[in-house]
């Protein structure tokens, strides 16, 4: 509390003391079970003060506590310690057991995000139920993404916020082997030379762009 | 890269027993598969080697003994399969006949090549999936805060008018009392005729492309009835005035504005 | 920390140190849906635990934070700290037409300031509901003039520099008086035929603001 009287000395209207801005973000991610942005916290907070800032001194200060604080995506949120998961049998959520075709649904489009559904269907060899989708799409771990450029200008399917909070993921440049899986080429969306049999609807004109699509994804 | 293939091939006749025990169980099981890409990969895993060092060749062939034992069991199999196999087997004779000059397109190496790709990116999306689901879960590894409190917004409604809400406020206000006599109520009446002579003065002043709302007269503009009939009479005064040569008119598109001009 | 060492000095199938003790009640206090009473806790950690110190510790460990560590009955939880309740609130501003009535009352006001609430009465020809003087003095567009020098001394409203402001006025003797109101053809527009006002129009307002979302419906 002596910052307090540290800023009386100042002007009235001169935002709190970094501090004090850290209990502040403290106590809005304790407040909820969603990730908030740092936009959302100083809406929230007086005016002037640096939401990105106390975020620095608050994670640091959790540091190898009972719980962390984690980035998901652009916001912030407060979760438990992985290894204390024993602790917490009884709040644990049964989910839904996914299919095979949904796991790997979900796969392609983490790594191959922004991804048209005859991607998917290019890369499984099968087509993509619309069952699937809207089990992906309603567990909020997929949205649409922006339509590709190519004829036709299919829409594309990305990775929300909620899958890299569910997954522990800061963003979706870190998800396990994505380095790994680039080196070897394999998330190259190659055309297929001449007449190879189509799966899905069978865009291959979607193919051109999606290397720039790719990058899209690790810009941010 | 042929001689190795007419080598697979070879081998391939003399399919030892389990693998063909194999073959069979693949076929009873065919509705497990998830389609030819998967069936392949199937297939090219028995192979027992780097998928990028798969011979397409002989998994052609173990794909289209798969399809011929299928129908001699008469069991029916989906198109894609079947696509699969006249592909493979076109593959096939690409990869077994030199090329043939004369025709163009992918050679087979290019298009095995490909197949490979896809069988490897099928593979590591498959790895990727399961190394994804194996991490630490929200609600089951991890955990969110389990006593959210809630934020509790608070309305705040304000109030805005503008200096025509004023005016108009002020000005019912005042013409409230004066004296009407009583008449046919014609207010919202606006005629052709009083049209056609407000717009005769005005017209020679539309040197360019001016829209005819803009001529409806003080006061008809907002009230919905009284800018309807104006509206009307307007446009009635407009097609009159074009009849006699003095203006021209246009509109680009359905509902677009009415546009007129003086005609010089 | 320290305790970590103390601990391994110990038997190998002691509890865990008291500072991953510490880290256990944490992790539960933030994730559990209700309040928990020491034994609660135990029951979750491993055998041997010592849930009250771990809880002092943590209860030390929030003081001065932007979360506290309160007892709830017997039981014990995570909260806001009260001085930061500010935070969990939202602002919602939502932007109002102002009412036929307020609108007519500020005209007076605006055209014959300074004006008693009689004088307003007189004019409007209903009486003037406190609800509607209140709402123009808190918007800060009116304000009480100097008492009139009439029998009762009344108050007088006059309008405010705001009200200017707002109207983009320099002094209220820029309204345009009646002549130019009729020239702009302010005067012509009557309430259309049919609910032309009758006499006795006290309700008047509470008609037209019911209405008037119908109304705006229709005009374009």
């Amino acid at each position: 509390m002596t910052e307090e009287t540290e800023n009386d000395k100042e002007s009235l209207f001169d935002a709190p003391p970094i501090a004090e801005q850290e209990r502040m973000v403290e106590a809005m991610l304790f407040a909820t079970s969603e990730p908030l942005t740092l936009k959302e916290m100083e809406d929230r907070m007086p005016h002037g003060c640096d939401a990105a800032e106390a975020m620095a001194h608050l994670r640091k200060r959790y540091d190898g506590r009972g719980v962390r604080v984690v980035k998901v995506g652009d916001a912030w949120a407060i979760r438990t310690a992985p290894d204390l998961g024993f602790l917490m049998e009884k709040e644990t959520v049964e989910t839904r057991k996914l299919s095979r075709a949904a796991v790997e649904t979900l796969a392609i489009i983490a790594y191959h995000q922004p991804v048209t559904r005859a991607e998917i269907e290019e890369i499984r060899g099968v087509s993509v139920s619309r069952g699937t989708v809207d089990q992906l799409l309603e567990m909020e771990w997929i949205r649409f993404g922006r339509r590709k450029m190519t004829p036709g200008r299919p829409v594309t399917f990305v990775v929300t916020q909620t899958f890299l909070d569910h997954f522990g993921l800061e963003s979706a440049r870190d998800l396990p082997g994505l380095k790994e899986l680039r080196a070897a080429g394999l998330l190259e969306s190659r055309p297929p030379p001449g007449t190879m049999p189509q799966m899905g609807e069978g865009d291959q004109d979607a193919d051109e762009e999606s290397t720039e699509g790719q990058s899209e994804l690790f810009e941010d | 890269m042929a001689e190795d293939d007419f080598q697979d091939l070879d081998d391939s006749r003399v399919t030892p027993v389990a693998d063909r025990m194999a073959a069979e169980a693949l076929i009873v099981d065919i509705d497990g598969f998830e389609g030819p890409l998967d069936l392949l990969l199937t297939l090219g895993r028995t192979q027992k080697v780097d998928l990028r060092k798969i011979s397409v060749l002989q998994l052609a062939q173990q794909y289209l003994a798969f399809v011929e034992r299928a129908k001699q069991l008469r069991i029916e199999l989906a198109a894609d399969y079947l696509v699969m196999a006249a592909w493979l087997a076109f593959l096939k004779s690409r990869l077994l006949l030199p090329p043939d000059p004369e025709e163009d397109g992918p050679s087979g190496e290019e298009m095995a090549a490909h197949l490979a790709f896809q069988l490897e990116r099928l593979q590591a999306m498959r790895e990727h999936a399961a190394r994804l689901m194996a991490r630490d879960q929200l609600g089951r590894d991890f955990f969110a805060r389990g006593l959210p409190e809630d934020v509790t917004r608070v309305k705040r409604v304000t109030y805005t008018a503008t200096l025509l809400d004023l005016m108009q406020g002020y000005a019912r206000l005042r013409t409230r009392d004066e004296f009407r006599p009583y008449a046919m109520d014609r207010e919202a009446i606006f005629t052709m005729e009083q049209a056609l002579d407000r717009m005769r003065p005005l017209i020679g002043f539309a040197g360019t492309w001016t829209d005819i709302s803009t001529y409806l007269p003080e006061g008809f503009t907002t009230d919905p009835a009284r800018r309807r009939s104006a509206t009307a009479s307007t446009f009635a005064a407009s097609l009159e005035l074009v009849k006699e040569g003095r203006i021209e008119i246009r509109q680009a598109d359905t509902f677009a504005p009415i546009e007129v001009r003086r005609k010089d």
